[in-house]
């Protein structure tokens, strides 16, 4: 009855694909490897965080601390213990995903109040993780360095990865029985539970899932720019842009995030290098008209055509 | 097919690049081009724009001259800058930086303001073998091993800056002393060296605290401070809680014998316009040119000089110091370019690095360490004197090499 | 089948925000039966079929459910332990087809339903493909209904099922839920229309205020007292 | 210790009756509207700013500033609802949505501050408001710090009188309780949502006005903090209820000035920790009364 | 008698469902006119259209002559209609000022006299008049909705449901006390599951799926099979 994994998967094994090798290519083009490395890291928090949002309705605007969370992670690991890059990658996901259990009981809030909540939750991880009373963990207000393992090829190249798994990871959600069961809670949370769906345990999970994708974002992110300051990783910009992006392509879909994301960053930094001095305005102006004439998102020039975009 | 012409092209292109990196006299450019960032807007934004203001300063001087010599063409060859707006986000200017080196090809960049934007420029420049022109990133964390591509020109390494303060105070016999600094890297690494000298000399602030860096509110701070009596209170913060400081310190109705900020001393009329003379009297600061006066210079102008040559293409305005520290990283630059016989990064470096200690600018002594760090120039320590008109006079106070005047201390009360 | 009941509600009471809105509830179902649960609006019959489907949990009394007591199990334990409902207001998947609101229910319950046999109960064959947003208010309410199903249910709770039905609607849905329960499937049908119950079973109870005032035949029911007074109060 | 301790709360209720107000043109935003104005710092630093220009361009008292911000808040908020709060209420999700959307809105606000007044911190005149000190419990203050508190104490009472004695205040809270009902009612929801709106803006921009006094100086970029730390207060007041706001102003500013007091590089993680703990244990606030859903 | 509210093949629905097809309708002035269905048959949809809360998706409303299907609910309460919903109340506001909103478009001094009036018709709020509306039962609830409703001293009033969620000795309150109301030259179209409430009407409707399927006098409704048919499910079979 129900088509084969792969018909299901096709899609995203395509998309997967595609990017794999616009972004494996893209630096022979434009050698801007910087930009190109933050357009990866943008397209992969934009869809973990559609992972959250666009299947379960809840939009953590303290997404940001688990990219933080998993930068440092990474850093301090490389800084204090001198693990080898690769084992301090992995402890980046893993440390916000612990951050994620214990901000856990947010789930419990609706609405904005989750969204402030969380964004509240980020806060403290900025501050505390900056406080120079703990200078001697985390460095405080000094930052971390590792260039000692900075490698910029190597890091790229772990981004494209992250891309194509983020996008499978995507893919999953978009077409498996566990992401039509999310996608049920969302639509009514009762009539889930009635449907045997176990709505706490699995939106917990796909918290976690985010949390983990945006852990590794971070981990990357840290080893590609090396040298940085707690604000660099806790700014709330990261987590702003990661929404806009995801809403401007459409969240509940693979390819919004992945739209969205590669457009708007592009055409930001467009604007950026063309008109620096009218920068943020044209920004401002492009988000504002964005909303109000196209507040699904760009797809939803697709959808309301009929058109089922993947 | 395409790709084979493509990968031709990308073979070409790489080779054109090291061909111009390694570049004789064989094709001299017709501008050199300089790369640069300034935040538009966010936390650095005055600071930043005040350096772009300087650098865009040397720039149009250079070129009203026919260019800057650069001797491995032997020739003057015009200056551009290309410069964006990275509005104090790292992650911008992370892009912007590498924009400036892959895209625009610039063939020096200097850093936009502060350590926290140029931190990230630090590992790309290295990466493309760029030499990072660093005027104002004084982190100490910048210069911890030798690198060919990091040339801090314009101020001294944060964690030598408050050298002076603390000799100053040694000499003066104040032992209660208070201190309030910023949870960042500037203030921080200020407040520890700080810390570290007096230890040296037996002292322990009796009031020790460290503030968020976005601390706007110090009527309650300075209340607790004034509870501990100490006889020295300094504050080491950003611009702007410098403002919020003196202004809370002002309105609150304490006193203390001997108040020390960091920016007064940089950006005197901006200071005098937020926080009004009144609460400037008799506290302390680093002074820097203009404010201090450094005459005898052997590259580009004096500070009388270069106050007067601003003022006049910048509608009589006074410039502060990191307007200078933007102009002197120009000099330093167009110095580099007309000494090396190679026009290369790493000829220009060397010619940095051989400049060293022979060579006193608008802001003073230039000594450039193998890290990179800037050892020369440190600030001296004034105070703000109250004349009879109700203008303040800046005296430097210390060290004797360039004492104007005495301390009054304690400062009088009222 | 077994004369052991499968459901056991003992003592059971609720409140809400300090209005109690059930207390001291005692009955039993037996395996197959069907259960007609009536009174007046806000008399605590939904509320009855939310502590059994684990929407709510009981703040006293015990549930018993095929020999185990099931009041703190969550309500997906429940349902696959073969306990579902249908919802007065269908609650369906608008963002899903017929055809997926039904799947996704047989999946995440482990039950190896047959779709095919459903979508043939709820009269939504041919429609699978439709949104279940573009449905009508009826076709929801048997979307709800296939829903249920589709988890392999041996207790099935009705909310309301009648309201807004015409007659031959009435008639049929009466056929099928009869056609259920013959598969051995127990029921407990809340529902306004007496008629229609009438059609179902001849056991109800009636709820007045939260607590239970008669239990027996539908027939006597309309004799007793109280329960007229309870329903039909000084308006009829 | 004590005298310490007694200046902290006597310094912390002021600075949070000030944040008070702060806050409750947010919540008067949120409240009635369901629109999540991020915005909301920008509009405090154009306060800021307007009371700036009145003092330094114009030669007036600062304290001008105040009928400055009601006149702009009208002149910027009248368009600027019409122009996006009825589309945004009948979009998919308009608390979301608004949250990008005044984002945007903050960027064009820096922007053009920034491009008006430069980057520059601006600070106004001590003596405009007193110059000296007011003692409390042998507390000492600077004048403008009672001032401040005194006009945020006037302009939140006057809120709440609005809210509590006027037909229009009756009708926004009825459109905070429940829009729907509020149009079956007869309610120009959208008038009195304007309205409401404007009156947010306004308040904003009136602490804007004292943001120089209690911070230094005003100048573009301080907005965000600004916004999260309003949303923590009227989270740890109440939705909906101006007294509220300024109850959780006082916690917020109490807790801030007694965490400067004994650990200072602390102080920042006050509003938010309160905020997390409140919506976790109390979701409604701590002032708000639970209203039973029959 | 001359028509006040004339309804003339109006649609309505939600999203891609429809709900209302092609209803017509009259009501006239001083009429009590009950709108009779079963759950879900569209009386709240129509309603909710009459009074403009839902948008008109065809036909025309016209209220003493005049179209108002384009008008929003303001504006055509302004012109004399009143709605009182299911809901009916503002729970956190409290009764004196729910009943001050029931006259938004009049003065205070108007609205002060009519208040007094109302407690007087519904003395049980006149000693709450500061309590939350939260606060108040059930039954006390609707008579505050039904209070709220007149004091806009409308000549329409669209009742919705004023028997929900009551006990029946409350319902049978509510019939008491709308009998009060009638005859006051106020035009009443009340959508009620309950017919007990056709005591009350001149003329009924009967709403069956979103269409207007028997509409008669009060007599001819009661006498009605189709009404027992559609309403009570018997005499279908016979």
């Amino acid at each position: 009855m129900r088509e084969s994994w792969f018909k299901r998967a096709r899609a995203g094994l395509i998309t997967a694909a595609v990017l794999a090798l616009v972004f494996s290519l893209a630096p022979n083009v434009y050698n801007n490897s910087s930009l190109l490395f933050m357009m990866m890291t943008y397209i992969v928090l934009s869809q973990g965080l559609n992972l959250l949002y666009g299947f379960t309705g809840y939009l953590p605007f303290g997404y940001v601390g688990f990219f933080g969370t998993g930068a440092y992670a990474t850093a301090l690991l490389v800084m204090k213990l001198h693990l080898p890059i690769g084992l301090a990658i992995a402890a980046g996901p893993i440390a916000s995903m612990i951050v994620a259990l214990v901000l856990g009981p947010l789930l419990r809030l609706s609405g904005a109040y989750f969204s402030i909540a969380n964004l509240a939750a980020s806060q403290i991880l900025f501050i505390v993780i900056g406080n120079p009373n703990l200078q001697d963990i985390t460095g405080g207000p000094y930052g971390v360095k590792i260039d000692e393992v900075y490698n910029p090829t190597a890091s790229y190249a772990a981004m494209v990865v992250l891309v194509v798994v983020v996008t499978l990871i995507a893919t999953f959600f978009r077409r498996s029985r566990f992401g039509q069961g999310l996608k049920a809670m969302a639509d009514d949370p009762v009539s889930a539970e009635m449907s045997a769906i176990p709505v706490v345990r699995m939106r917990l999970l796909a918290w976690l899932t985010s949390a983990a994708v945006a852990g590794l974002a971070g981990a990357l992110y840290a080893w590609n720019l090396s040298v940085f300051y707690p604000d660099a990783v806790f700014t709330l910009e990261i987590s702003v842009f990661a929404i806009v992006f995801a809403l401007f392509g459409g969240v509940g879909t693979v390819l919004g995030p992945i739209i969205g994301a590669g457009l708007l960053y592009a055409l930001y930094n467009a604007i950026g290098i063309s008109e620096p001095q009218y920068f943020q305005l044209i920004y401002g102006v492009l988000i504002v008209g964005l909303v109000m004439f196209l507040p699904e998102g760009i797809l939803s020039l697709l959808t309301r055509r009929g058109i089922n975009v993947f | 097919m395409k790709l084979k012409q493509f990968r031709l092209a990308v073979a070409m292109a790489a080779a054109a690049l090291t061909a111009a990196g390694a570049a004789s006299a064989a094709s001299a450019p017709s501008v050199i081009k300089i790369g640069t960032l300034y935040a538009g807007s966010g936390n650095f934004a005055v600071a930043s724009q005040a350096q772009y203001k300087g650098l865009q300063f040397w720039a149009k001087r250079v070129n009203a001259e026919g260019g800057v010599y650069v001797k491995a063409f032997n020739k003057k060859i015009p200056v551009k800058i290309v410069a964006y707006d990275d509005q104090s986000s790292t992650s911008t200017a992370t892009t912007l930086y590498n924009q400036l080196i892959t895209q625009d090809k610039v063939d020096l960049v200097v850093s936009d303001f502060g350590s926290v934007l140029t931190s990230v420029a630090i590992p790309l420049a290295k990466e493309h073998k760029m030499l990072l022109i660093d005027p104002t990133g004084s982190s100490a964390g910048f210069f911890k091993e030798k690198t060919d591509y990091l040339a801090d020109v314009s101020i001294p390494s944060s964690a030598v800056w408050p050298m002076p303060l603390a000799k100053f105070l040694e000499q003066e016999h104040i032992k209660k002393i208070g201190i309030i600094y910023g949870s960042n890297d500037f203030d921080g690494s200020q407040a520890d060296t700080l810390k570290a000298e007096f230890k040296k000399i037996g002292v322990t602030p009796v009031f020790d605290h460290a503030v968020p860096t976005g601390e706007r509110n110090y009527t309650v701070l300075l209340h607790s401070a004034a509870a501990a009596h100490p006889q020295a209170l300094i504050e080491l913060g950003y611009l702007p809680n410098d403002v919020a400081f003196l202004k809370s310190l002002k309105s609150s109705g304490l006193h203390f014998p001997f108040v020390f900020t960091i920016f007064p001393g940089q950006f005197k009329q901006l200071m005098e316009k937020n926080v009004g003379a009144d609460a400037l009297k008799y506290t302390y600061s680093y002074p820097a040119p203009p404010m201090i006066k450094y005459e005898k210079v052997n590259l580009g102008m004096n500070t009388d000089q270069f106050v007067t040559a601003w003022g006049k293409t910048h509608k009589g305005a006074e410039p502060n110091f990191v307007n200078a520290g933007g102009y002197n990283a120009g000099i330093l630059m167009a110095k580099a370019m007309g000494t090396s016989p190679k026009f290369t990064q790493l000829g220009m470096h060397q010619a940095l690095l051989d400049m060293s200690g022979k060579i006193t600018t608008v802001v003073g002594a230039y000594k450039l360490s193998p890290t990179g760090a800037q050892l020369g120039q440190r600030l001296p320590i004034a105070q703000f004197q109250p004349q009879k008109d109700g203008s303040l006079k800046t005296v430097v106070v210390y060290p004797d090499s360039h004492k104007t005047g005495n301390a009054i201390y304690p400062s009088p009360a009222g | 089948m077994s004369s052991e009941p499968i459901l056991t509600l003992t003592n059971v009471a609720k409140s809400f925000g300090g209005l109690q809105v059930l207390s001291d509830v005692n009955f039993e179902l037996k395996p197959g039966e069907i259960l007609g649960l009536v009174g007046p609006n806000g008399s605590g019959k939904t509320s009855v079929i939310n502590l059994i489907s684990g929407v709510h949990q009981p703040e006293a009394g015990s549930i018993r459910f095929d020999g185990a007591e099931i009041q703190r199990l969550t309500p997906h334990a429940r349902v696959k332990l073969g306990i579902n409902r249908s919802f007065q207001v269908p609650k369906c998947f608008i963002s899903m087809s017929v055809r997926e609101n039904i799947e996704v229910a047989a999946h995440f319950s482990g039950h190896n339903a047959d779709i095919p046999a459903i979508l043939d109960d709820i009269g939504l064959t041919g429609m699978e493909a439709t949104p279940a947003a573009s449905l009508t208010a009826n076709q929801q309410k048997m979307l709800d209904l296939g829903r249920a199903l589709a988890t392999g249910p041996k207790l099935l709770l009705v909310d309301e099922i009648g309201a807004g039905l015409n007659p031959a609607e009435l008639t049929g849905i009466a056929d099928l839920l009869k056609r259920i329960a013959a598969r051995g499937i127990s029921m407990i049908v809340v529902e306004h229309l007496m008629e229609f119950l009438n059609k179902l079973t001849s056991r109800v109870i009636v709820l007045s205020a939260g607590k239970i005032i008669f239990e027996g035949s539908l027939e006597d029911a309309s004799h007793d007292p109280e329960v007229v007074t309870a329903f039909f109060g000084g308006a009829a | 210790m004590q005298a310490l301790l007694e200046y902290a709360i006597v310094g912390g209720v002021l600075y949070g009756i000030f944040f008070g107000l702060v806050a409750v043109g947010l919540n008067l935003i949120f409240g009635v509207m369901r629109i999540i104005n991020l915005a909301h710092g920008e509009f405090v630093i154009l306060g800021g700013f307007g009371a700036y220009w009145v003092s330094h361009s114009l030669g007036l008292n600062p304290l001008w500033g105040l009928p400055l911000a009601a006149l702009g808040a009208v002149v910027i908020g009248f368009p600027l609802y019409y122009a996006v709060v009825p589309g945004l209420q009948r979009s998919r999700d308009p608390e979301m949505l608004s949250f990008i959307l005044f984002f945007g809105l903050a960027q064009i606000i820096d922007a053009i501050i920034s491009l008006g007044f430069g980057p520059d911190q601006r600070s106004l005149p001590d003596e405009a408001l007193g110059g000296g000190t007011i003692s409390v419990l042998g507390q000492a203050f600077p004048d403008s710090w009672w001032v401040a508190a005194g006009v945020s104490v006037l302009a939140i009472l006057g809120l709440w009188l609005y809210l509590t004695r006027t037909r229009l205040g009756f009708a926004t809270r009825a459109i905070m309780a429940n829009r729907d009902e509020a149009y079956a009612t007869g309610i120009s929801v959208d008038k009195v949502s304007a309205i409401a709106f404007i009156i947010g803006l306004a308040l904003a921009g009136a602490a804007g006005v004292f943001v120089p006094y209690l911070q230094g100086s005003v100048g573009p970029g301080i907005g965000n903090s600004l916004t999260t730390t309003s949303f923590a207060i009227l989270i740890i007041g109440s939705l909906g209820n101006p007294v509220g706001t300024l109850f959780g102003g006082l916690v917020f500013g109490v807790g801030s000035m007694l965490m400067q007091t004994f650990y200072a590089s602390w102080s920042d993680l006050v509003p938010y920790v309160l905020l997390v703990v409140i919506v976790l244990v109390r979701p409604q606030g701590l002032f708000g009364k639970a209203v039973r859903h029959a | 008698m001359s028509a006040l509210l004339e309804v003339d093949k109006v649609e309505a629905g939600y999203g891609a469902v429809q709900v209302l097809w092609g209803c017509d309708m009259v009501v006239n002035k001083g009429e009590t006119v009950l709108l009779l269905g079963v759950n879900g048959a569209g009386k709240t949809t129509l309603l909710r259209t009459l009074v403009g809360l839902q948008p008109c998706r065809g036909g025309t409303i016209r209220l003493a002559g005049e179209d108002v299907t384009g008008l929003g609910p303001d504006a055509r309460i302004r012109r004399g209609m009143a709605y009182m919903s299911e809901l009916g109340v503002f729970p956190t506001l409290s009764i004196a000022e729910n009943l001050r909103l029931g006259a938004y478009g009049s003065s205070n001094a108007e609205a002060r006299t009519r208040a007094e009036a109302m407690y007087e018709m519904f003395p049980a709020l006149a000693p709450k008049r500061r309590h939350a509306a939260g606060s108040l039962s059930g039954g006390q609830r609707k008579m505050l909705g039904l209070a709220k409703a007149l004091m806009s001293g409308a000549e329409m009033i669209f009742m919705d449901e004023p028997s929900s969620g009551l006990a029946p000795v409350f319902v049978s309150q509510v019939i008491e006390t709308l009998k009060g109301v009638i005859g006051g030259g106020t035009s009443l179209l009340i959508a009620e599951q309950n017919i007990a409430f056709l005591e009350l009407a001149d003329r009924g409707y009967l709403m069956d799926h979103g269409k207007m399927a028997v509409s008669g006098t009060r007599a001819e409704l009661e006498s009605s099979d189709a009404v027992r048919r559609a309403y009570f499910g018997v005499g279908a079979e016979g």
